[in-house]
């Protein structure tokens, strides 16, 4: 287990936080590695929902750098417009959306905007993207982050997509993230904060938290996480072979 | 009416200085070729806006045709940062406005409908619009005078040119399309102009045998030259697949401004047109690319 | 997820009296054979909307089956009045909403957007919202905050469920179809339940050929049942054409009471289902209808 | 020329205010017949819209009874949703629309929804459809009504479609009327009210007003309209043949 690539160890943890017929908003890279391996392993009916207006999608033949690249449209069972995909989000129709970002954290904040302060940045990088809308409105968020302390803050420099908040239930927005996927462990957001809920097969309470700054709980039901089986290690290698490289 | 013209037309006649361009292209027909000419055109002072961007963006922005993007997104998809945009905005030389990929959708789709904004559940928490953040967006709310929710209003976006990469036109500038469409049509159809390039002209008889393909009606359209191969690096569904690798070389080259402007040299200033562009990118790359394509055919 | 079944089991399990019922069809691929099950199972209590209904509003209001009305228009298109819809205002025993095409489709695409209303330009001139006159809608106004244009706010209308009939689907339930659209998918896909008769079951690698033309996504579709030939007396491009003859015969029939109920006797209730309709339809009659379609194929 | 069908002189009067290259919203009806003729006739680069989200359409095999009636679609360059039509009429993109209605009166207001009182209505008819929507929000307005005096009235009993008011300009909706076509003349609401502005090839001043209770101006370019080509009447004979029945 601990021999195989973070990537491939991060999206195995993540893809077991997905149920068979729900409906997926997936963003590209580990998002999208654990939605494609949880499809073809333990939840086939899951429906894959890209932002570029992909319903349906089944990005396999090879792994899609863009929303919009071919392997996303591939297949699809239905190609509609950016407007609908998100409405459907909006609308509270999309069970679980998977995020991952360059900072989270201990309430499940997540910046993609800057490094520093917004105005004189470090390192400016992205934006949003989709990624403060789907944060927002999905009934479901799992964050997705591999195990890098320095990406574990306090409180994050900026705050692209808003994590928990007192504020959400005003204004009828879903209460946000659910857990947060390392590699290394399942950290809840159950008790208003990152909780340790569980370790990953091969990882100790030690590692889970490992340089952390956080002053991490552990949920009453923490537990390990059972190993992975057979059939999500033959789906990682053949839909992320990729990774393997 | 006549709306074909020559590629170098379209942006010599319907692109002013200080525009505000939205550039089409949802991964899918990224409108190179037509940006590529504005670079050589010199243009300058474009405010630039759309959702998601492809490296397109960055690549105006590092050939100084840009002085403001408005956008969801900008770098170079799934690979990384945006490494002009990102020395322009550490050196406090390019104006910008974050939004959210959702947020600018509906920026286009309120100008599209002719209302000045549309409510919405998002831009409410977090740091995107926080006037205690200075230089972040202001979104305006209002109470919802039935339900009295409290909504974000996302204000409308209308550019002055639209820029967009399709399959297929008649010459009256009916625009064929299939695959992938983010916000292509949304933020084509919010603009006053309509410039189009597509890989082919086809007649009016051909367009009418998939009316639901047509995503620019011919009145809207203001001009359409064809453009074979005109949104490579990316792709066109079922015509020719996306060439990643230059993705990945845009990466590497653009990190320095001296790589970055070897790119701008070699891809367009060093190309009088698009077909020594194509020739650049040589026959070898352009077959491959074409043997990728998906096997669907429009209309 | 294997979601077909049977047109009555479609509507058994699915329709509730009381409910709120949105009917597709905008003159295309109108859901007559859905609404004439729901009318032989006597549903009763129902709420109609759409924007411009066809004749099948006017038939089910005299069948009984809806006590209210929200539209647009509310007659036989092209031909004239609707006769039930006309006793019933007239005899006071039908609560009804006037809006207009636009305002219905706008508090569809509200729903749809996951929003309370949609800001617009219409319905601030003119009797339709009135205060002064009884029994017109309500339509609050607001100023927007950005421009202080005064704005109308249509508000959002989000049925329990929705009837459509389309082309093709699989049994999964991604629907597709050609043709014309009006408000058909925005008020589907507004609305809680979806409902779905088909002309045909086709396998998911043939939806993936054109999956452009899937108007319903299959984790939104409720149930679909395969109902070949259920547009009639509608149609369904480049499968059957439009029985005109059959809207003049309504026309004609309905002007009285006694019309009408020997209309729905022979159309509706003297036939045990689909099959039986067709039957008193004619074979003779379906060909030539066939032969009127359009020369158009989907996917 | 008198001997042709009201509705085909109708038409005939409506056609001449179409201009060619114009992108026109189409009801069904005369509104859809004038069009089309005009399309055949004197402006054959006018583009039809249908509110059923059709796109230049043609319709000649067969009149519509419905905006979604086959011979809309067959042959239109583009089929799309309702609600981008509409938008398209209301972000001012549309230069012309045709609406006929029950009744009118002296302001352009027009009556589609009851004849009576709106609760106890002596008749009910079929309500607005998208022609409270077009009168709002097209460039230019152009009403078409059969001389019939008793539709013409100093006020009509219930406004679907609002004609010519003061609270246009502060709305920044379009002007509304800009004429009322007849079989007998045309009537120019530039000065505030229908006013005569010429008469039909064929019929006076006084078949003009014939009956109506309006008092009604003359504007100061009174004129006779020129007699009808043989290209219009021909294209009346190819594209309304069935009006001659």
């Amino acid at each position: 287990m601990i021999g195989l690539p973070v990537a491939i160890r991060l999206a195995l943890a993540a893809a077991r936080e997905l149920q068979n017929g729900e409906v997926c908003f997936v963003g590209i890279g580990n998002p999208s590695d654990a939605a494609l391996l949880a499809k073809h392993s333990r939840a086939p009916e899951l429906t894959l929902i890209f932002e570029s207006g992909v319903v349906g999608s089944n990005p396999i033949s090879k792994p899609p750098l863009s929303t919009g690249s071919p392997s996303v449209a591939e297949k699809a069972t239905m190609i509609t417009d950016g407007l609908a995909v998100f409405s459907e989000l909006q609308a509270g129709r999309i069970d679980v959306g998977l995020l991952s970002a360059a900072q989270v954290d201990l309430f499940g904040n997540l910046n993609s905007t800057v490094i520093g302060s917004y105005n004189q940045p470090k390192i400016r990088m992205v934006g949003s993207g989709g990624a403060h809308d789907i944060a927002c409105l999905v009934k479901r968020l799992i964050i997705l982050m591999p195990h890098d302390p320095r990406r574990f803050l306090e409180k994050v420099d900026f705050i692209t997509s808003p994590g928990l908040s007192d504020r959400r239930s005003d204004l009828k927005l879903p209460p946000g993230p659910v857990s947060l996927i390392t590699e290394r462990a399942r950290f809840s957001f159950e008790s208003g904060t990152a909780a340790l809920s569980a370790t990953m097969p091969g990882y100790s309470e030690e590692d889970a938290v490992e340089g952390l700054s956080w002053k991490v709980k552990k949920t009453p039901d923490f537990a390990s996480i059972e190993k992975f089986g057979k059939k999500e290690l033959e789906a990682a290698r053949s839909c992320l072979q990729y990774l393997f490289n | 009416m006549d709306k074909s013209a020559e590629i170098s037309d379209l942006v010599e006649e319907h692109v002013n200085d200080g525009d505000t361009i939205f550039v089409g292209g949802f991964g899918h027909c990224v409108p190179f070729a037509l940006c590529f000419e504005i670079i050589r055109q010199g243009k300058r002072d474009l405010t630039l806006c759309r959702s998601g961007t492809d490296i397109l963006f960055d690549i105006m922005i590092g050939a100084g045709v840009a002085s403001k993007v408005i956008f969801g997104y900008l770098g170079n998809p799934g690979i990384g940062l945006g490494h002009a945009f990102r020395r322009a905005v550490e050196a406090g030389t390019l104006t910008y406005e974050d939004w959210t990929n959702m947020s600018m959708i509906l920026r286009f789709e309120a100008a599209r409908q002719g209302i000045p904004f549309l409510p919405a559940r998002i831009l409410q928490l977090g740091d995107i619009a926080n006037a205690s953040i200075p230089g972040t967006i202001e979104v305006k709310t209002i109470d919802c005078p039935y339900t009295s929710e409290k909504l974000a209003c996302i204000p409308a976006l209308k550019p002055d040119v639209a820029l967009v990469h399709a399959h297929q036109s008649d010459r009256s500038g009916n625009v064929q399309l299939i695959g992938v469409d983010g916000d292509m049509f949304t933020g084509a159809l919010a603009s006053e102009k309509i410039l189009v390039t597509v890989e082919r002209f086809v007649d009016t008889a051909r367009i009418t045998r998939l009316p639901e393909a047509t995503r620019i009606p011919a009145y809207r359209t203001t001009a359409v030259a064809a453009v074979p191969w005109g949104a490579h690096p990316s792709y066109v569904e079922g015509v020719y697949g996306r060439d990643d690798d230059q993705y990945f070389a845009y990466d590497r080259e653009a990190r320095n401004v001296e790589g970055l402007e070897d790119y701008l040299r070699r891809w367009i200033y060093n190309c009088a047109n698009h077909s020594a562009y194509l020739n650049a990118v040589g026959k070898k790359r352009l077959n491959v690319l074409e043997e990728q394509a998906s096997r669907r055919e429009i209309g």
